[in-house]
């Protein structure tokens, strides 16, 4: 069946909630609203109060009280709005949700999954524009990740549902129109291992998320230029799944990391840094990274475009490895 | 209590707060169409109904005095005394916008006139107000900052903290929570276990009163007694104004959670419909008086369209300009006050 | 109104309370000298003085009642009946401490009493309790959450939300705060607009007390009364345990801002000491019946300290286990209560 | 004159405040108590309760008000006790303090220094053990610096103050013991360079806190292999002194990163991404990389010193890296 990436969502959680009888779903206008971009739309009226709950705007308490329920039995889906606002609720994700397991000797396992937009493109300007699943990557304890396709943004739920520790989900706000062909039975998403996308021979393309979709638009044109790149998406930004990477590598010899994360210190600097570590002398150049400019991202259009990576610079990245 | 309305009013000034009311109506409406027209884009957030609120306040605010508003924030702008020019330019995106159009509707700046913006997290204006506030205060002058917020932010730690903060060092910070009963699709007894908002107030020994928002008069009343209490050091007020959202909370928004009798009742409570014949029955307004005025509002709004579509486009050159500071920064901190106070 | 102290208390549980009281202030007071000795390490937070709250709240809480505490978490814990081997196990960094010593003094974890930590961020614990409380409610059972904190964490944006969502969802947590007056070194009124702890509560609909925190028995029965009521389905209930820490805020705190005279006025109100004389008044405890207690208490505390010296160190190469599951997890949410309601 | 660590601080914080006559300090704690860390201790007393705020504990709130107070015209320096709370504020650091600047068209900077203590090596456990400043290096629009010597914990308050721009000092709790001899004159501090803190020419060892001296130790015995190491502090995490290290590997051909923080992701991910692509001709073997072990940081001290960088890690990393 023909489904777009916000009804592949809708589709995902509404078969994780019928199908966890301990899964319910809490975070701001979810309910009434039907979610602020509509991937819960119509689920209040059909599972009820008790499976969908709006929150009032208080993200710290209902991430913490995700925590607490995922920790008394249940299997809490909180939903934060966009990543934006997830840093108010920061405290709890790291030194609670992250922490808990180890800190208590391996007694209390935390079974929650936390989904939130994220990413730019739509001109909301610089505290609405934030991609910072690669920075929560950081912290030991999390699972991160990432559905740039339609099918993984259906089936990555129900894995992470039964993930027993905490998963966050970053879907991208830019993505929400993307479409596909799916099968009619929903099929859980392997969380443990980067797709390639497209397979290649000449130099390697990690990315996910939006950078998928810029990446695979250059590899279309780059076989023009007699450069046959491969695309991986990572899908799960932590643990990374370096193996899946190295092994391209070490059949390309050049590698470019695209990420609509900030520059420094972001998963793109991770990944550069093991390929130059563990791959070093398979590599014929430089591993290429391209990111977001490093500024707050700004409202205005044509400056927006210049900070996000478009399939241009993918282009002239992918030039400048190979050169 | 009935107080006539025109009380402490004279004529100029009643008919200043009917021109501010429309002028920021008018505003927005062509907004609409510019959103339509895809001039403007991002997230847009309409005031249409509050006008009251912004003009009632502002019209107790000197130029001295700061303003932090939240996205909803066209109304705040222009009532503190941003030009149309300047506040349609930032949403066409054009550097002749008052954010050089970085900021876009949500983010509406201005150093001249004190505005701080324009914050698009709920409650994150709150805290950088209290501290606006205790830079006048450390500085010895009576100036104030008002901090406008919705009541979907009560529920927000920062709120909170805000509030006792204030409280606690008698901040000169007005505290103007405009209680549309939603916070996107969220009804306030939906999201508040204790839906009185001035008795949450006052659980931080604050002063706070509920104001009908729909009614300049009431607005400008509260805030000039509020406004003159904490000059003379009496320290935060929290003002609850009643009011409502004519339209959905973003352009975004299909306003599935309201019903069409609730806000058909409250158009009826149209702010300027009311001051327009109030000002007409006592004769302050005369006949035909409101035409020509919202003729001059229109010929305005038309002008600020007309610059903004002139205008350029900051140079993408710019684009990493003022992350950091380059000695250029107009206003800010450098020029402030200078500095009275202080223990040394 | 003078209620009699021992109403409804019968001879057993009052000599039980006594008991509790006295094991908690032993145990700690060893580990005055322990850490002196560098067997515990870390930061140490001391009870001492504050017994009379862990242990007139625990006297009604059942197995399935789930407690989040704070730094200063040894009175709970052993309170809510985690065994001392396992507490000064913990504090010696052992294996076989309750937390394998991964936690130390301020993290204490049992999974078996539903113990959940020893939270070392002030109001960290207050949303995970009322996510606790959540579960109960959703699986039908009275079990509730207990949240004990400190009334510095009323400052903190995150026990605002938790209050309002707990009083919003009628959420079955006792929330417990131990206002010994000061949160580190910050007396209350130095840090909160208004001090009344009890009319903040109630500015989120919710029922709250103010308790004598030295009186063992004032503490009981009004944890009693709230228990009652939030097993009922009453929703949640505030407590504000008015107590002192008799000892420094920690082992690194040099305890400069209290009056000597202060301290030593609250040290006549000890709680072990009074609860003690009454039962001793009344003939409940007969001559050297205490100090028996006191001996047996003793050889408690030292059989566990013998255990903890016993112990082994977990080995270096456990330290990355458990960041992720491994199926080893010894509780949680696995094994948890059946499912029972759930609207499918 | 001689000076421990936290008598540098002091004399830092005293001089600012003494002679910034628009600075105050606030924070929890700061004046009745001193100080969690004595840091202030006496400050209040000296100076009064004008100049040296104690604040309930609301971490957002001061932190946001000092944003507010320094858009106002004064300059604020904001004590957060350690960087374990800095999470609570993240909200009004990332979309206040870092971007108000870009976001109002360069009209209001926002001249703020935020004080706060990190690191582990004192067995407090997972919540009091964060290592997060070269996390925070991942903000445009923050500087992000860190003092690892006695002369840069007195002096780098005085230049931060100075800077139009939020910076965010992390002070080293695990240093506070360290002295030094310093001249009777305070001297700011050159925030824009790294110091080359030991000589060498075989390897290139960048580093800054408490790497620092395990890395200087680890120098100390290198020598005995044959190995001469350049030790780099690099002072300030955000913007990074790329020159300095980068002419460093020009010279040595090989480096290690050393930090406290966790691995993915973190400053050490970015300097050897860096050298991965500028220096990448002049190496002569992969960047390594050392980092604290990725888990939440237990109590036991045995624990606690194997997820820890150890001189005897640097040594047997710089081995590796020289092998
Ligand atoms: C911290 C945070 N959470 C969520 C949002 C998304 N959001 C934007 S406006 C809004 C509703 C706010 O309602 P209210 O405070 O009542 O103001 P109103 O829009 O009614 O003027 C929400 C939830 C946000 N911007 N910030
Ligand atoms: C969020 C946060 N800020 C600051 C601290 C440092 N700190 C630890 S205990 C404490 C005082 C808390 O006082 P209170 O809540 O009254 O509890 P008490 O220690 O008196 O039991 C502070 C400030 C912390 N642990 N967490
Ligand atoms: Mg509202
Ligand atoms: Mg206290």
């Amino acid at each position: 069946m023909k489904l777009d990436y916000r009804a592949a969502l809708r589709d995902g959680l509404r078969h994780a909630l019928i199908n966890e009888p301990r899964a319910f779903l809490m975070g701001e206008d979810v309910g009434a609203y039907g979610g602020c971009f509509a991937v819960s739309l119509g689920l209040l009226e059909e599972l009820g109060e008790n499976k969908v709950r709006d929150t009032p705007l208080s993200e710290s308490a209902f991430v913490g009280a995700g925590i607490g329920a995922a920790m008394g039995g249940l299997r809490p889906i909180v939903e934060i709005m966009t990543v934006n606002f997830s840093l108010l609720a920061l405290d709890q994700i790291m030194n609670n949700a992250a922490t808990l397991l180890h800190m208590s000797g391996g007694q209390f396992a935390v079974p929650l999954v936390i989904r939130m937009t994220t990413g730019a493109g739509r001109q909301l300007a610089a505290q609405h524009s934030h991609s910072l699943e690669g920075w929560y990557a950081h912290i030991p304890g999390l699972r991160i990740v990432a559905p740039a396709t339609v099918a993984d943004a259906r089936g990555m739920l129900w894995t992470a549902l039964a993930d027993p520790d905490p998963v966050l989900i970053f879907e991208h706000a830019a993505l929400f129109g993307i479409t596909d062909d799916l099968p009619e039975e929903l099929e859980p998403v392997d969380l443990d291992r980067a797709a390639v996308r497209r397979p290649g021979t000449d130099i390697t393309i990690v990315t996910y998320g939006s950078g998928l979709h810029r990446s695979l638009e250059a590899a279309e044109v780059l076989p023009g230029e007699g450069i046959s790149a491969e695309v991986i998406d990572l899908r799960t930004l932590r643990p990374l799944d370096s193996d899946t990477y190295l092994e391209s590598v070490a059949r390309t010899h050049r590698a470019l990391v695209v990420e609509e994360g900030w520059r420094t210190g972001g998963i793109g600097a991770e990944v550069a840094a093991q390929i130059g570590e563990e791959a070093f002398w398979d590599l014929d150049a430089p591993v290429g990274r391209l990111a977001t400019a490093e500024v707050p991202i700004p409202y205005a259009q044509h400056l927006e475009a210049a900070a996000l990576v478009q399939a241009d610079d993918v282009v002239a990245a992918v030039r400048a490895v190979v050169g | 209590m009935s107080i006539d309305p025109l009380e402490g009013i004279d004529a100029p000034e009643a008919v200043a707060l009917l021109e501010m009311m429309l002028r920021i109506r008018r505003f927005e409406e062509h907004c609409v169409e510019l959103y339509s027209a895809a001039k403007i884009r991002g997230f847009l957030h309409l005031y249409v109904g509050e006008e009251a609120v912004a003009a009632g306040i502002a019209a107790h605010l000197r130029p001295d005095d700061a303003v932090v508003a939240t996205y909803r924030d066209h109304g705040h702008a222009i009532a503190k005394g941003v030009g149309m020019r300047a506040v349609m330019a930032e949403m066409f995106a054009k550097v002749t916008g008052c954010s050089r159009g970085r900021g876009g509707s949500m983010h509406l700046f201005d150093a001249a006139t004190r505005f701080y913006g324009g914050n698009a997290i709920v409650g994150g204006g709150l805290p950088v107000a209290a501290g606006l506030a205790l830079a006048e205060q450390w500085n010895g002058t009576d100036a104030v900052a008002v901090c406008c917020f919705g009541e979907g932010a009560v529920a927000e730690g920062e709120w909170h903290e805000t509030m006792n903060l204030a409280s606690l060092w008698n901040l000169p910070v007005l505290f103007a929570c405009e209680n549309n009963l939603y916070a996107m699709g969220t009804a306030l007894a939906r999201s508040e276990a204790e839906v009185d908002l001035v008795a949450k107030a006052n659980s931080y020994g604050m002063t706070a009163w509920s104001v009908d928002g729909m009614d300049v008069a009431a607005v400008r009343a509260a805030t000039g007694r509020a406004l003159t209490s904490m000059r003379a050091g009496g320290g935060p007020v929290f003002l609850e104004l009643r009011t409502y959202r004519f339209r959905a909370h973003s352009m975004y928004d299909p306003d599935r959670y309201r019903d069409k009798s609730e806000i058909e009742s409250w158009k009826q409570r149209d702010p300027i419909t009311h001051w327009r014949a109030l000002l007409e029955e006592r004769g302050i307004l005369g006949e035909g008086a409101f035409d020509e005025m919202d003729r001059a509002v229109e010929a305005e709004v038309d002008d600020a369209i007309a610059f903004a579509e002139e205008s350029e486009l900051e140079p993408v050159s710019e684009l990493t300009r003022w992350v950091y500071s380059d000695g250029s920064t107009a206003v800010a901190s450098a020029s402030a006050a200078p500095v009275k106070g202080g223990a040394l």
